[in-house]
């Protein structure tokens, strides 16, 4: 209760201490995915990498006017796409980006939704890194901490009524999200349903200034699992090839209807929370310097190295073609204007009720000539 | 922009199938609005198997009211769905389910008891529309018993219409007779929005009405004219409208006045032309409601009246509602608007000069 | 999922599969409290016991409108009050009455609550059975499952912060009420604080027409505790002085700064949910039956008349005097008149606001003349 | 009837002790609303050691927005406490604490997560005095910085003072200046009620002025008086005062008209002496505010003036406020009030005959 305010100095759990036994896959004697998707995800970890400094850039020079990165928890996105299905319905929060990419969700529909423009699949009616696609079961995110956690519950159950138990939801969401209301909810329902639903918790050690062990008194996060009747898995979320066997092993038996389970990816925000934050007012970096050199994408590069797999040249052209990739699409999307004035009114109810009638008439009718004040910086 | 296609997810193989036909009535026999939202509930999982029913009791024990009585045996425990004691669980769970393309129509146990779900109805049944750019969409039915007069204390009579009707995304619907119930409630299931349903448990059971036997919905966004009048237009709904009825039926009798009387049965959307229609015919309005009547929704109904229609009023707009408190135990009936109170209301607006 | 409607004819666990090892301490050579203890938790057993019963006639002959009995579930709550101090915070439900006799209340006190009346300390405000004695520490429940849970939490973090860190709050909620959200932030809270409370989970093994099985899939309540960092102790709830030691354990405990426990004491809701509840919709007999003969009392009995403490004699003089003093407090009581009119508007905040005032002066001008419809039953 | 008296539960013996004394300032030197707002956190716990502070990022980090800035480092660990992520278990505390004895003022990150908090705000704190006959309350301060303005999309942005408005047991407060933020929050933190208190982010640290250093507190309950006019009353809070303050000066000078502006200030309980006053010395009203029109806390105040002053009208009581959607990303400037829409419509009104 009255310790100094600078206990939380070193981090919670640095990598030299991942003593809780998680589950490690990097040994070529497992039964890891062939060689082709394992480059897959290499080259879309990448493609994040280099994403997140990107978003990061267009919001220091004004283009965009927040964003959130992900910056070392690559291995916790990619791993896991690989290992479902493609019409498993996918729940994330604002991280994972990731799985959009693998699913195929082009980068100019990214960048339209980044800068909420005419092009934006939302409509610009979402801030920047709060986007969805339904054609590729990749959901909704409000923004309120872990309500989409007990949405994918409910998917799992429709998936098994409609007579279909094999197809997933998965979702993602942070440790801090563990101590949300709706974290307790959708895992609880899901015990009981034996619901083909996979939680899985990104534990990056940090809810914006506040570390792991103040959020929770909970030896671990997969611990949890037990007080819903279902598995709790912990993965080291820095190591690709183990999160991939883990969600494989856990979809598996789900799909079986065996229920569902709990996983804890074990990671490091190696960022700042978001482009508002400043980690200094709150942590001490040699923690983050530690988890630097635990880098997911390096740890693979060095395996694919190891096994002769890659060299570093090809790895370096992997870098810079998915730079360009990622360079152009975020310049020509940039190009597009904001949405008509009037789409305010979309989407609210199937048809605009007779009130939104009015104000919209009211709006075209008066205030098309005004200039109203643009963009500006989302301050936190 | 032309948006790519969203896949129809995938088959719909929902099991188990009704196992026998929907019990026969007679037309002509009056039922309780009880039975007609069963009947409305028992039609439209009958015609649309992605409909299912989730909540709290509602599996063998029918409900605390008994409002789905028979359904679990009928449809079974996968369309009718007894869920664990967490609101939160059964909404947001429902928006899931409405994504991937069910049809889920929940009953919570109370009014009072949507709280718990409250951010899981504000944030996302309301937004997802408008957030995802309409890709995706999460219609459903929230249907909650609502209101006093059983002598339910402060947890089991609340009236939270106003928390939703503010609310943009969601519609707001209360039913004040077992027709409006069955029609509405079925409206209501078949839309692609989703609707908050109100049911104004103290008249559960005490008033029959004939209601057609076969499904026939009602379309939400229309008032309904109870009584034409010429001197006065009062605006209610659920339980109000009968405590409107019977002062309006004294007031006849006593003053020979002749009070015009509106269920606006859809709070959301509202139906202003036939409010704004009846102010400018009759020149005094009253909006009676049970709620607490600081910004309640009869707020609203006063307001739209004094933006639109000041030129016909000839009298001040007049609110009868809860009192600023919440709701008591032993002095409900103090507390709830009763026919004496709003009779007085009626004699002073058309007194006013 | 297509299991037929009537599995739950059976009750999920009948006693004879008392399985999980929980404590017990009828035993003599165990520290259990002194006799005098035990008599006088006997006494309060009983006057619970009656209480209820004279609560259900009262429900039936119209003199209240609604009521919750513990048939089954007295020594949950003598446990509890006889190991805990006089100023540890109680957070009860709706069937933890036997606390509020323990700890003093007056029967009138208590039957002016179900009556609703000018004597009434709710003023009336509330439904029978939730009341509140803020001079025994016994704090107000609304009626919504769950939300006393973590006023707990808060009141043993006050403690704490006032430098009171051995005065306990303790808080009773049902199986039922695990899942709600409150339950959750609550122990989540407390676990990270390592506030002194007690989380008292009283599991009879329904949540009205539910059984423990479908609310939750987790092999016992107890285990819960280990996803927020605290003990769970699962006790035989029917064994008075098992839940005594093992309150008491965990009291201890908590005084010492050693953190919140979950204690699940096992029992059985023998009656119906509440007045208005029909069990004989969804639950068979046979459980009610078992579970009545593994009464609390009569174990108690069996157990004072074994160690010749007590004889039939004594034991029936005790029934009856109790029934007396129930059957006097609750007539005398019921003689009193209901609050004044204009007590409706007192206590929704320390003054009345000016909007008040004025209804208050309008119902006083102009409605002191109506006769308003009185009483009738709460319908469930 | 008499009580039995509730003893002063325990002793306080609160540690840590602040460890300095309060910053010293020149009181000439005008602040911001960040700075009135973190000073009069300062001071009410340096007087009274039962403040405590509660709030996620409230500790080191010295909040998202930094108004608690400082706060731990000086009052320590144990009075100004980081919470996991649950406003439930931050709600939901208070209340245990507030019984016990403390007197907690949250920090609610966004107004728009006040909703997971929703069922602890409206069944608990709200009522907790009335449901046991005034035998227990808990009086605490709810801050949460809310409203538009800022591009934080439809999560960030919302305001949702109505749904707090229409609960009876909680006062409802909206400063718009630095010197009213101090001062309502000393009242509000002294006070025996809970007080939902929302500050207007998008002005947190736009406008400065002159604020008095010492602790002086507020009454809360009194509208202020923003400019004096005679030809149209317009009442508005938060962020909004400016917006009408931009398009009355306009009209001043293009119109030469006189507009009185009011800042509603404390909107519940509602000071309906002054917003009666106004309007029946003006003849004309209108009310400004960003949530959505509908059913917004604008609807009172019309139907205050349309129950109270009706006689005194010369025109429609007109509402300016949000569209009746979610809160939009790119197009937030379209959806809030500016100062031409504004504009427009005061002409309007004051073209009505
Ligand atoms: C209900 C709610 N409360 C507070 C916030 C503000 N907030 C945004 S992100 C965040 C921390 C989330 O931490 P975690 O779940 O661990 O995810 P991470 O950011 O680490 O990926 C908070 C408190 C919010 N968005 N929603
Ligand atoms: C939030 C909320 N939802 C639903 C209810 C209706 N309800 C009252 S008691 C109850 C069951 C409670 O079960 P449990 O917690 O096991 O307590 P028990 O009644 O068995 O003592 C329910 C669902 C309620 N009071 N509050
Ligand atoms: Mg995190
Ligand atoms: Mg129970």
């Amino acid at each position: 209760m009255t310790t100094t305010p600078n206990t939380n100095a070193t981090p919670p759990e640095s990598p030299a201490s991942l003593t809780k036994h998680p589950l490690q896959v990097f040994d070529p004697q497992g039964a890891i995915p062939p060689l082709e998707t394992i480059m897959k995800m290499h080259r879309f970890m990448v493609m994040v990498r280099l994403w997140d400094d990107r978003s990061l850039k267009l919001q220091r020079s004004g283009r965009i006017g927040f964003c959130v990165t992900s910056h070392g928890e690559e291995a916790t996105q990619l791993g896991v796409a690989a290992a479902l299905r493609d019409n498993d319905w996918l729940f994330p929060a604002y991280r994972q980006h990731g799985l959009a990419m693998w699913r195929g969700v082009s980068l100019l529909d990214l960048a339209a939704q980044l800068y909420g423009s005419a092009d934006d699949r939302c409509e610009g009616k979402q801030m920047p890194c709060h986007w969805s696609f339904a054609d590729k079961y990749f959901a909704s995110y409000s923004s309120v901490i872990g309500t989409q956690i007990v949405h994918a519950t409910g998917a799992a159950m429709a998936a098994q009524i409609s007579g279909n138990p094999e197809q997933l939801a998965v979702t993602f969401f942070g440790d801090g999200s563990t101590s949300a209301n709706d974290f307790h909810s959708a895992l609880n329902l899901a015990g009981v349903r034996k619901a083909p639903a996979l939680f899985v918790c990104v534990n990056n050690q940090w809810a914006i200034s506040l570390p792991v062990e103040k959020q929770t008194a909970s030896e671990t996060i997969a611990i949890k699992g037990s007080a819903y009747g279902m598995p709790g898995v912990r993965v080291d979320g820095n190591d690709v090839l183990a999160v991939y066997q883990a969600v494989l092993a856990m979809a598996d038996r789900a799909r079986k209807g065996e229920g569902p389970a709990l996983l804890e990816l074990l990671t490091y925000r190696v960022h700042p929370h978001s482009s508002s934050d400043d980690p200094s007012r709150y942590r001490a970096t040699e923690g983050v310097e530690a988890w630097k050199s635990f880098d997911p994408i390096q740890r693979l590069e060095a395996y694919l190295k190891y096994h002769h797999a890659m060299t570093d040249e090809a790895l370096q052209a992997i870098w810079e073609a998915v730079e360009k990739e990622v360079y152009e699409a975020t310049d020509e999307a940039y190009k597009v204007a904001p949405p008509a004035w009037e789409t305010v009114f979309d989407d609210v109810y199937s048809e605009l009720t007779p009130q939104l009638e009015e104000q919209k008439a009211e709006l075209l009718q008066h205030e098309t000539g005004l200039v109203l004040a643009h963009a500006g910086a989302f301050p936190l | 922009m032309i948006k790519p296609e969203t896949p129809a997810t995938v088959s719909f193989d929902i099991l188990p199938k009704p196992i026998g036909p929907q019990p026969q009535r007679e037309a002509v026999v009056p039922i309780t609005m009880v039975q007609a939202i069963n009947e409305a509930l028992w039609q439209a999982m009958s015609t649309d198997e992605k409909v299912v029913i989730m909540g709290q009791d509602v599996g063998l024990n029918g409900g605390v009211f008994r409002v789905t009585e028979g359904l679990q045996q009928q449809f079974g425990e996968a369309r009718v769905i007894d869920m664990p004691l967490s609101e939160t669980a059964i909404v947001g769970s429902a928006v899931g389910m409405a994504v991937y393309g069910l049809k889920p129509v929940i009953e919570l146990q109370f009014a009072d008891y949507m709280f718990p779900a409250f951010d899981q109805i504000v944030s996302e049944v309301a937004k997802l529309r408008y957030r995802s750019g309409g890709e995706m969409a999460c219609p459903m039915v929230i249907r909650a018993p609502y209101g006093g007069g059983i002598r339910g204390g402060g947890y089991h009579s609340q009236s939270p219409e106003a928390y939703f009707t503010q609310t943009p995304g969601l519609k707001v619907v209360i039913p004040s007779t077992p027709a409006d119930a069955k029609g509405l409630l079925l409206a209501a299931i078949q839309g692609n929005d989703p609707v908050i349903f109100l049911e104004p448990k103290r008249i559960y059971r005490t008033a029959k009405e004939r209601v057609t036997t076969d499904a026939t919905p009602i379309e939400i966004g229309k008032a309904r004219l109870v009584q034409e009048g010429t001197d006065l237009s009062v605006f209610c709904y659920g339980s109000m409208v009968e405590i409107c009825q019977k002062a309006a039926d004294k007031l006849k009798k006593e003053d020979g006045v002749s009070v015009e009387i509106i269920d606006l049965r859809t709070l959301t959307p509202i139906d202003e032309t036939s409010i704004l229609n009846s102010v400018r015919k009759t020149g005094r309005a009253m909006i009676v409601y049970e709620a607490p009547k600081t910004c309640g929704y009869g707020a609203e109904i006063a307001a739209i009246i004094a933006e639109k229609a000041i030129d016909s009023l000839q009298a001040p707009v007049k609110r009868v509602g809860g009192f600023d408190t919440p709701f008591p135990y032993t002095l409900e009936s103090v507390y709830l608007p009763h026919p004496a109170r709003v009779l007085r209301v009626m004699r002073e607006l058309l007194a006013y000069n």
